[in-house]
């Protein structure tokens, strides 16, 4: 067992990571919260608006875009890929809401079929067009390990410098900035559309627009995090703070704090487990979310047994008549 | 038929000819109703008359396959600010995480555009407006906390908050308490006063003679409109509630079914 | 069944490549080793000589009937994407199972898995049922929080010296072209066991899926049986998982059940439906990868193939089905559009004769031009459809005159007999003003059936007249021909 | 009340550690495979501690790393790794860091363009395989001594005495394996595995080698492929097959069953056995988790299994 759970210690994860790695965890850490900041501010909505699985969908499709996107500039150039991330994941969801809109198939079911079929695509490019020597692994699995790395004096600037911190920083901010500006549009059209769109404010639109920045969320925190772990982050800080709070404002607040606490003791814990840092950022964020739905109690129901009844009702499949 | 107003007044609320179809299946046929200022409207018919799609293509949110909607003599879409709507109360869901100050200030977002948040005037107006319904007290719950008859008021404040000339109501009670109606129909008497308009999704029909001044009979077609006395006739009534006209509806069927005929095919 | 085909085709063409082969060549794929041909790869798949292909062939057989029967229900209980949940729960179970026996017993590590998967459905159904979170976002999180704590555990499996521990998380990438004996063995094992438990509760399932609330306001253990159903979901998912990938997992178990729920409103037929869509989509895409490969001379994986075919047979379905399908939709479109076409120009010479009181046979095609308010060339091209139905000719003689043929005229006249009795049906009882009933009646006249139309003469009692004053066509002008017998009833009408 | 109680307890049990404990030592030298690890290791013999990221049976494909991984990499004065894409994604890394300036060397650089076999399925990209030639990895020697002497001076000699004696080690493997496959009829000297990994070995004692999946062990093969290589073993009367340690053994299995030829043995292929794990063949005893030890019991599986 000891192979298998190293002894704690507290020097080990607490001090050393501020002291002689401090650099590392620095790095690391920034690199961390910046992703895990991103995807806790869209995973709220996320979350409210029922698409949890849609952050799914699109970080597995994103492989037939990278491949394409390969085949197109011939490069393995991080850029390029994650064009050709991002435009599949646009591509995803318009196809699950034609699917969706046009036929008699289910959100769930249009996700399923999207993304399973993308992937597949994916695979199959892969293999059918010679020299790709992309691995689907490789391009979809994230290692916030490699960015803790360093060689220069100050490790902090190199980081500023680099490329990636820039995407996933300014993805951040585009993040931060669309969600304080258009915050009333983004609470109107998630809690009651009729009614935005009885204002103008156009909920198709809001829907895209979000979805195009859950694409960008989820494609730019694949080499940090990877595209499983993503998923985690994005519903996690949400679905923590949802059950704790019956504000919107509050909600994301907490989804903010959880992601920070989650991120730091994330990071800790992976040093004590020796596993995978984003891993156990996830651990981290479940235990927290385990914490909060057991001290979370169920609002107190006056009249809405009789509300939870007709929901279920309703989501019962009206087109499948018994025969 | 009968135009309940003098025609001297200003029109508020004017369909002519409106035909709605939900995916080419036509729900509504050729409705023409003038409403005048001041007026408390019932909306009254058999379930799957139309009545929520009239509401619905008022609020611009439909497009009508058919005919045309003015608000105040212009489009309906260019008067979004001047209309208020209360949904019915299941089309929302409740869990989510707003409270009762937050639901009522939605109502002013129409007025702020894009950009704004929401001002201390906002403000003030959200609670003036809970005042009215009797909800100060519960500002800050959040609103799956509230019973079937707060919720309502909520939406009704809401409502009174976008400060608008006319007020479309979707079952606004359907699963309250007797106080609750009261306070409704009270606070709704008091916008007519005002000279508001309100139209409201009714099923109950002992209580609409008392509630509206006049009544819009739906059943997928205008049955009638008039002042409620003139309307409140056993004939009529039982044109409307007496089982749909039972080739309208097959022909509504047709129309659905073979979906595709294009409404506005060229003749 | 041992292979007596021992100089059949490829065979032989494989020995002549082996004598060509370039002797330095010290390491190859098999693929670059060894060409092959279409038809020689046709041949030997239908002739079922290797084992591959019959392994394969029954694997599609058991998956197709497991995915087929639980795909359908969890497409129409909506919880389509638990598939994808539970094949990235399994991961930890992977790991506790392996930690159980300390080696990579196959029992052990199917049995930590399933148990994992069931675990991870369990915690999805009571976050829905202890929280306010939808079943969205406790998938997602079951999915992720899962499959984290399986990264750990083998990154920790990783350190515990001496014992052989690689390969762990290839159960992930199950490959479908390394099925063999002991997956069919436990493929077919769970798909009789969901055939049997489907087929025994088939009616509580149905119950269940469609209404919960109803379901356990009859009595039906509702849970009892969801659990049932994430069981068989969780036996088929892990065995199909280790055979054929995490891929496969997702794209069979939703796509062949949602196409079967396109083309089909009964339960019992969907879920036969999705079973052959399974069978039939894994069969093709085992045929297509396998001869595709002459065709591209690349090997094409076996499971993307398969999985794409599912996805094909969907698009067939989304663009072709019966009731749903887009083109289909937009084929009817199309034919009424011209249906309409040629019944509002039947409608319109009607009317130009109507005016002449039937004295005269044809029509100029100048005048329906004008009439219509349209180009010379537009009324033209709408003319030239009625005579292609052999419902008018031209006089050639005469210039641009057209003339209804006796099956024109009867068609002109149900059009115009229709168009007629509605109006008059919308102004008496629908209580139309009169200058709506023209444009209602413009699109209902197309789609009035033989039934509703004499109902509705009936009903309003066999009249003559319609709102505007003209005559209505009676049911036998719309039988019989002779144009002359019109222009003696129009004379009638006339005061 | 309770949480200034566990807090304080927390900080109590923080404070207590932290007495006890000393300060987790990092080696020196860091080698992303085992089997580099192994060779720096023989080089720098006690003189510069050397550690491995990658950890024995585990795929580099499918390799995780942890903040521990890190700070190893960040504390380590000289880090080898293979090249070639070995490493995949982890190669840009270290490109990164050789631009910053740090000690980091790609044992494959040794390797000279035309020694360098070109994988079939990928252009440019030649097979970074290049272990399984005892020859190959002994010329690699020389740039892996120059390399730690550059960082380690005091050691020069030391390295370069050790170097040589390994180069002469692996000469003698060489050798060895030569004459143990040798032993193998000329008609049967084709070796049947799962992936592309010994193209270099092959070559280099003289084996046909034929791999049902390329470089990659993640990619999916088709049925084809499996009764193609089916029909390929029929055809040249091969007798034995192999499994690789770190890859999925359930496609070869299979293709054994059908073919109906036994599975000669596990081979390693991209991770080098357990430290430890000593294994006797033919009164010689050899240590699976070296270099030297994974390679003879690569040879005398296959001439054990072929022969």
């Amino acid at each position: 067992m000891n192979h298998l759970i190293p002894p704690f210690d507290a020097y080990r994860v607490f001090v050393e990571p501020w002291t002689i790695n401090l650099s590392q965890t620095l790095l690391m850490t920034s690199i961390a919260l910046i992703v895990a900041l991103s995807a806790a501010l869209i995973g709220n909505y996320l979350v409210l608006r029922r698409m949890s699985m849609l952050g799914d969908a699109i970080s597995h499709s994103a492989l037939p875009g990278i491949v394409i996107a390969f085949l197109v500039s011939g490069s393995r150039d991080s850029f390029a890929l994650t064009i050709g991330a991002l435009v599949a994941g646009i591509v995803t969801t318009v196809l699950i809401e034609f699917i969706h809109r046009r036929s008699i198939v289910k959100v769930d079911a249009a996700i399923g079929i999207v993304f399973s079929m993308l992937f597949a695509l994916g695979v199959l490019l892969i293999e059918l067009v010679p020299h790709t020597d992309l691995d689907p692994d490789c391009v979809l699995f994230g290692q916030l390990e490699w960015l803790g790395v360093h060689a220069s004096s100050d490790p902090m600037k190199a980081l500023f410098a680099s490329s990636q911190f820039q995407l996933l920083f300014g993805v951040f901010i585009l993040t931060a900035a669309l969600n304080l500006t258009f915050f009333k549009e983004l609470l109107v059209s998630s809690f009651d559309p009729l009614l935005a769109g009885a204002q103008g404010f156009r909920p198709t639109f809001i829907h895209y627009a979000m979805m195009c920045m859950l694409s960008l969320v989820v494609v730019s925190a694949f080499e940090a995090v990877g595209a499983i772990l993503v998923i985690a982050m994005l519903i996690l800080p949400a679905a923590t703070a949802y059950l704790l709070t019956n504000r919107l404002r509050t909600m994301i607040t907490l989804s903010i704090t959880h992601a920070v606490i989650s991120t730091i003791g994330g990071i800790h814990l992976a040093v004590w487990l020796d596993c995978p840092a984003s891993a156990c950022m996830v651990i981290a964020g479940t235990f927290f979310f385990c914490i909060a739905w057991f001290i979370h109690t169920r609002p107190s129901r006056q009249v809405d047994d009789t509300q939870e009844t007709e929901s279920l009702t309703n989501s019962a499949e009206s087109e499948l008549a018994p025969h | 038929m009968t135009d309940p107003t003098s025609p001297s007044q200003e029109i508020v609320l004017e369909t002519h000819d409106l035909t709605v179809a939900y995916d080419k299946k036509p729900v509504l046929y050729g409705i023409d109703v003038s409403i005048a200022p001041g007026q408390l409207v019932g909306i009254m018919g058999p379930n799957g008359a139309g009545k929520s799609t009239l509401i619905k293509a008022i609020m611009g949110l439909l497009e009508p396959a058919g005919g045309w909607i003015q608000i105040f003599g212009e489009s309906n879409k260019s008067q979004r600010k001047r209309v208020a709507y209360v949904p019915q109360r299941r089309e929302v869901d409740w869990d989510f995480p707003v409270t009762v100050m937050d639901v009522v200030l939605m109502g002013r977002y129409g007025h702020l555009g894009l950009f704004k948040r929401p001002g201390k005037r906002d403000r003030d107006i959200a609670m003036e407006a809970l005042e009215k319904v009797n909800m100060i007290p519960y500002a800050g719950r959040q609103i799956s906390n509230l019973s079937g008859g707060q919720q309502q008021r909520v939406f009704l404040a809401r409502a009174l908050a976008q400060e608008s000339d006319l007020y479309l109501m979707d079952e606004p009670f359907v699963g309250v308490d007797a106080a609750t109606e009261s306070t409704i129909i009270d606070l709704l008497q008091d916008l007519r006063s005002q000279g508001k308009t309100i139209l409201v999704v009714h099923h109950d029909l002992p209580t609409a003679r008392q509630y509206f001044d006049s009544l819009i009979l739906l059943n997928m077609r205008l049955v009638a409109y008039g002042p409620v006395e003139e309307v409140f006739q056993e004939e009529l009534l039982q044109r409307a509630y007496g089982g749909r006209l039972t080739i309208l509806s097959e022909v509504a069927d047709a129309t659905g079914e073979k979906s595709k005929v294009d409404l506005s095919a060229k003749r | 069944m041992t292979p007596k085909f021992r100089h059949s085709p490829p065979f032989l063409a494989l020995l002549i490549f082996m004598f060509a082969m370039p002797s330095e060549a010290h390491a190859a794929k098999i693929s670059e080793l060894v060409e092959v041909d279409l038809g020689d790869q046709f041949v030997r798949f239908f002739s079922l000589q290797d084992a591959a292909i019959r392994h394969i062939l029954l694997g599609c057989l058991f998956m197709g009937i497991n995915f087929g029967l639980l795909g359908s229900f969890v497409v129409v209980r909506r919880m389509a994407l638990v598939g994808d949940t539970l094949s990235h729960a399994v991961l930890p179970g992977v790991a506790v199972g392996f930690l159980f026996t300390m080696s990579k017993e196959p029992w052990a590590i199917l049995l930590g898995a399933t148990m994992a998967g069931l675990l991870g459905a369990a915690t999805v159904s009571w976050i829905q049922r202890s929280t306010r979170l939808k079943q969205d976002a406790a998938l997602g999180m079951v999915l992720a929080s899962f499959f984290a704590v399986g990264i750990c555990l083998i990154k920790m499996i990783e350190r515990i010296p001496s014992v052989n521990k690689s390969g762990l998380d290839h159960f992930f990438y199950g490959q479908a072209a390394a099925l063999g004996r002991a997956d069919l063995w436990m493929m077919g094992g769970t798909a009789v066991l969901s055939t049997i438990i489907v087929v025994l509760l088939y009616r509580p399932l149905l119950a269940t899926s469609f209404d919960q609330v109803f379901a356990r306001s009859i009595g039906l253990p509702e849970r009892m049986l969801f659990h049932v159903l994430m069981l068989l979901l969780a036996l088929a998912i892990v065995v199909a998982l280790q055979a054929v990938g995490a891929l496969m997992v997702s794209a069979m178990l939703i796509t062949p059940a949602t196409t079967a729920f396109l083309l089909t409103k009964r339960m019992h037929v969907m879920l036969c439906l999705a079973t052959g869509l399974a069978i039939a989509a894994g069969m093709l895409g085992a045929f297509l990868s396998f001869v595709g490969e002459g065709l591209v001379s690349h090997a094409l994986p076996t499971g993307p193939s398969m999985a794409l075919c599912a996805g094909g047979f969907f698009l067939l379905a989304f663009l072709f089905s019966p009731h749903h399908g887009l083109v289909f939709r937009y084929r009817r479109h199309l034919s009424q559009t011209r249906q309409i076409t040629v019944e509002n120009t039947l409608k319109a010479i009607y009317r130009a004769m109507e005016s002449d009181r039937f004295k005269e046979e044809g029509i100029a095609v100048r005048r329906l031009a004008g009439d219509a308010r349209e180009t010379f060339e537009e009324t033209m091209t709408r003319l030239r459809l009625l005579v292609r139905d052999g419902l008018a000719t031209f006089a050639s003689t005469r210039g641009e005159v057209i003339y209804l043929t006796p099956e024109g005229l009867q068609h002109a006249s149900r059009v115009v007999r229709n168009h007629r009795l509605w109006e008059l049906y919308l102004t008496n009882e629908a209580d139309y003003d009169a200058d709506h009933v023209h444009a209602d009646a413009e699109k209902v006249e197309h789609i009035l059936g033989e039934d509703q139309v004499m109902e509705l003469e009936r009903y309003l009692d066999y009249p003559e007249q319609d709102p505007h004053g003209k005559r209505i066509p009676s049911l036998r002008d719309t039988q019989r021909l002779p144009l002359r017998d019109l222009a003696v009833k129009e004379e009638e009408v006339e005061p | 009340m309770k949480a200034p109680l566990t807090f304080s307890l927390l900080l109590g049990l923080f404070l207590s550690s932290c007495t006890k404990s000393s300060r987790t030592e990092s080696p020196d030298v860091i080698a992303t495979t085992t089997m580099i690890a192994d060779m720096v290791r023989v080089i720098a013999g006690e003189d510069v501690s050397v550690g491995a990221l990658m950890r024995p049976g585990v795929d580099p494909h499918l390799y995780k790393a942890s903040p521990a991984d890190v700070s190893k990499l960040n504390q380590a004065k000289v880090i080898f790794y293979n090249g070639l894409l070995l490493e995949g994604k982890m190669e840009d890394l270290f490109e990164r860091l050789a631009g910053d300036g740090k000690a980091v060397h790609a044992v494959s650089d040794s390797v000279p363009e035309s020694r360098r076999l070109a994988r079939q399925d990928t252009e440019g990209h030649p097979d970074p395989h290049i272990w399984g030639d005892a020859r190959l990895w002994a010329s690699t020697v020389d740039d892996v001594v120059a390399q730690l002497s550059a960082t380690f001076p005091d050691h020069k000699e030391d390295f370069e005495g050790r170097g040589e004696g390994y180069k002469v080690d692996l000469e003698t493997l060489h050798r060895w394996a030569e004459k143990r496959v040798a032993e193998i009829p000329e008609d049967r000297r084709k070796l049947v595995t799962s992936h592309d990994a010994f193209a270099y070995f092959g070559k280099a004692c003289g084996l046909e080698v034929v791999g049902v999946q390329g470089i990659s062990t993640a990619a999916d093969p088709s049925v084809a492929d499996r009764t193609r290589m089916v029909d390929f073993i029929k055809a040249n009367g091969i007798t034995a097959i192999f499994v690789e340690s770190s890859v999925n053994k359930a496609l070869i299995e299979q293709i054994a069953t059908d073919a109906d030829v036994s599975v000669g043995g596990e081979l390693f292929s991209d991770a080098m056995g357990e430290p430890g794990d000593v294994r006797t063949v033919n009164g010689d005893s050899y240590d699976v988790g070296t270099y030297i030890g994974m390679l003879k019991h690569n040879v005398n599986a296959i001439v054990e299994a072929l022969r």
